[in-house]
């Protein structure tokens, strides 16, 4: 079998990086974000890169480490600027940003990765987000184009990877990682934990190994939290 | 909860407690960040109501206690929360389908401004930092009711609901009912105009009008 | 908690049928099919029926009890005629049928649960199932603009069921269930098993509760085999 | 398999051991009903395929013995199957964006005819009963390289690899190998012509020039 299991992340992103491309980015917020890869993009020196990610991460953590060196040329998103150096950069022009709503970025994705070039959405008609788009009249509703997203490259975080590369997300870490499994020209995965292969319940996957080309096991788990909230300890 | 008829109007927490009375049983609903989250702890008894949230979770939890804080298990405010017995976890695409497809029954939302016609503008202000609109244009679009929670006016005194928004739209003719801090505002369709139906504590229909850009019917 | 268990099929169908009416169905052949259910709606007497689904059953079992009581005016499907009787009306025009390619079929019925109305594939374009359809450019190729199924109701057969109503499947009687679910004005399901609360990974269920309405233990499990082929045992 | 020479041309199971040669480590593939379900006899050794069914399976196993057999468990020919410690479930929505999102390296399809386009006719006779499409459509729409497996002539002896379809297509332009019983026709893209490539044991290019309709080169 083609080994799919790389030794670590740079290994993993060997070949796969250039500058001006496109990188789609699992997450929300800070959670089920694909720190070590992250890291290893950083690292690699690619530049002048256009992101699709949900979020932004913050200054020093998830995709802000990456936006704080100036690697960021366009920002594909739904909710920025949790980030000091984000709102500097976009502010004063030097970063572009595409506002998506939330569930449209989400169906971008999945429909880039499916095969379909566009679909209606009645979400953002009437707003600035429908500017320039077609707008057409289905029923007695009206609903706006969207496009699909194909990435250059898409990177998830999973909790279990066996090893032909089945994912399998934890809780609501899931979020956008499996639409931008398979929306990637490329995807690559790191996961928490390494598992036999048989060990997965088959009924259970949530991103067959298809769309997985290779897979590290993840090295920073850090999973920082943005917002702690918490209730008092039942007495 | 106490109601203090010393202060005219109604606090946040009664804003969040009437709009907790729009839960039927058996609802899922969507409760946006800030004071619409209140509204959970005011559900009444009885009613059962199913939280969604947008990243990903139906049926949210409270709060976790400091050992139960789990990073993997966030609500859409980046919160930590917790699961119940009754929770799945979806992908943010099989999350919006359940929200664009009408399968949400109510939303709560917090807003700038609503105009009379049902628009709702609160995802930016022009000139400030634009953070985008999260999920708020797909709740809108899909889900079956929005009610609004919104202070009547703004900090400097003016109205908020008003004859059209000036702030760019989140949605257009979108709200179902208005609830703020003096009165409830409400409509059968969003074909027709709304209706002024319940007034705080101390407040009267002619201070409403005044603190009202917007026409209603009363 | 609104009591989604019922009783019976029959009375899980209570005020949800009407002649003329569009029926979902999950399954694919006669693998995870909602047995009972349709067993319930061929009692109930409902007819003018258009019925989506990938398969039209056998002669007698499945949907194809439907078609023998002359109770189905049109059939959305992919690939049908494993029945003789439906051949039969299909060739006395006594039965409309639309064909759809199998994933046009299950993209329409997700479309239709997730509120897009329209989408475009490239399945079809230059074909007959293109005529009369929009096509349309995107990049360097054609694609067909397909719309977004929506029926009155929809029937789907799970293997587990928890009270709530969330839904988990069973391998490869998977299938078109989970669109189905999200395609019905009202869904109405049936499990082989009922499993009490909390008993179901929240990481691993299928059908999220809010897509059904009410829900049964499945009285008929028959899982009738269309093609069995086996292989020998080894020595 | 031995070759008998005193047969010309290849039988099935010849034509899917061809078919097989195709296939690369690491590959998924889907194979469509009849003779392209043979393929999977005849992946060689050390070459990984993981096969696809359109219903919803990522790792088809072998046919069930007796004692396995789970009405469960069915390919998208709803032949009895069993499952692999690699094998995942999915909806049939997503199994057809693995398919039409390009995901799926190679399709082996069986067809009534091809034309030198490239053009697949498979799925339908006029006048005859109509089964429909199923996948077939939406395989060769989304697959990146589809294989067609066919006799070179009909059971009355005329040529099926023709300048045109004159049957309802499956698809326009989708066809990037041929194998029949009599030779191998490829293409590098799908803007250039078919080539003859391989001719069976016994069979002369003439022979094949006789009985094909299709301009190819040579």
């Amino acid at each position: 079998m083609a080994e799919k299991l790389q030794v670590d992340a740079n290994i993993a992103l060997e070949g796969l990086l250039f500058d001006g491309m496109t990188i789609a980015a699992g997450g929300f917020g800070l959670c089920g974000i694909p720190e070590t890869l992250i890291y290893a993009v950083l690292e690699s020196g690619v530049r002048d890169l256009t992101l699709v990610s949900n979020n932004a991460g913050v200054d020093d953590f998830g995709l802000g480490i990456l936006l704080a060196e100036k690697r960021v040329r366009k920002m594909i998103s739904s909710y920025v600027g949790e980030n000091k150096e984000f709102e500097r950069q976009f502010l004063a022009g030097e970063l572009e940003v595409e506002f998506n709503p939330q569930g449209t970025l989400a169906e971008r994705m999945r429909a880039g990765g499916a095969g379909i070039p566009a679909f209606y959405t009645r979400t953002g008609v009437g707003t600035m987000i429908a500017e320039g788009k077609e707008v057409r009249r289905f029923g007695d509703s009206d609903y706006v184009m969207e496009t699909g997203i194909v990435a250059d490259l898409a990177l998830v975080k999973a909790w279990k990877a066996d090893p032909y590369g089945n994912l399998v997300y934890r809780k609501s870490a899931r979020n956008f990682n499996p639409m931008v499994a398979t929306c990637g020209q490329v995807t690559v995965a790191e996961a928490e934990i390494l598992v036999p292969a048989g060990s997965l319940d088959p009924d259970s996957i949530h991103t067959p190994a298809v769309f997985v080309q290779r897979f590290i096991r993840a090295t920073s788990n850090e999973k920082r939290i943005e917002r702690r909230t918490i209730r008092a300890e039942a007495a | 909860m106490a109601t203090d008829t010393s202060v005219k109007g109604w606090t946040r927490d009664q804003m969040a407690a009437r709009a907790a009375l729009e839960m039927h049983d058996g609802f899922t609903a969507n409760l946006g960040i800030g004071i619409p989250t209140l509204v959970g702890n005011f559900i009444p008894p009885g009613v059962d109501v199913t939280l969604q949230s947008e990243n990903g979770i139906l049926g949210l939890g409270p709060f976790p206690t400091e050992r139960e804080v789990d990073p993997d298990i966030i609500n859409a405010g980046k919160q930590t929360i917790t699961e119940l017995d009754r929770t799945s976890y979806v992908s943010s695409a099989d999350s919006f389908a359940m929200i664009r497809g009408g399968h949400i029954d109510l939303s709560v939302l917090g807003a700038m401004e609503v105009a009379e016609n049902g628009d709702l503008a609160n995802w930016m202000i022009p000139g400030q930092m634009i953070k985008g609109p999260g999920g708020a244009m797909d709740l809108v679009a899909g889900v079956r009711r929005i009610i609004v929670l919104m202070d009547h006016v703004s900090k400097s005194g003016s109205p908020k609901f008003r004859t059209h928004c000036t702030l760019p739209l989140t949605g257009a003719n979108v709200v179902d009912m208005l609830i703020t801090d003096l009165a409830v505002f409400d409509r059968k369709s969003r074909n027709v105009a709304f209706r002024l139906i319940e007034l705080a504590p101390g407040v009267t229909i002619e201070e409403v009008r005044a603190k009202t850009e917007a026409s209603f019917e009363a």
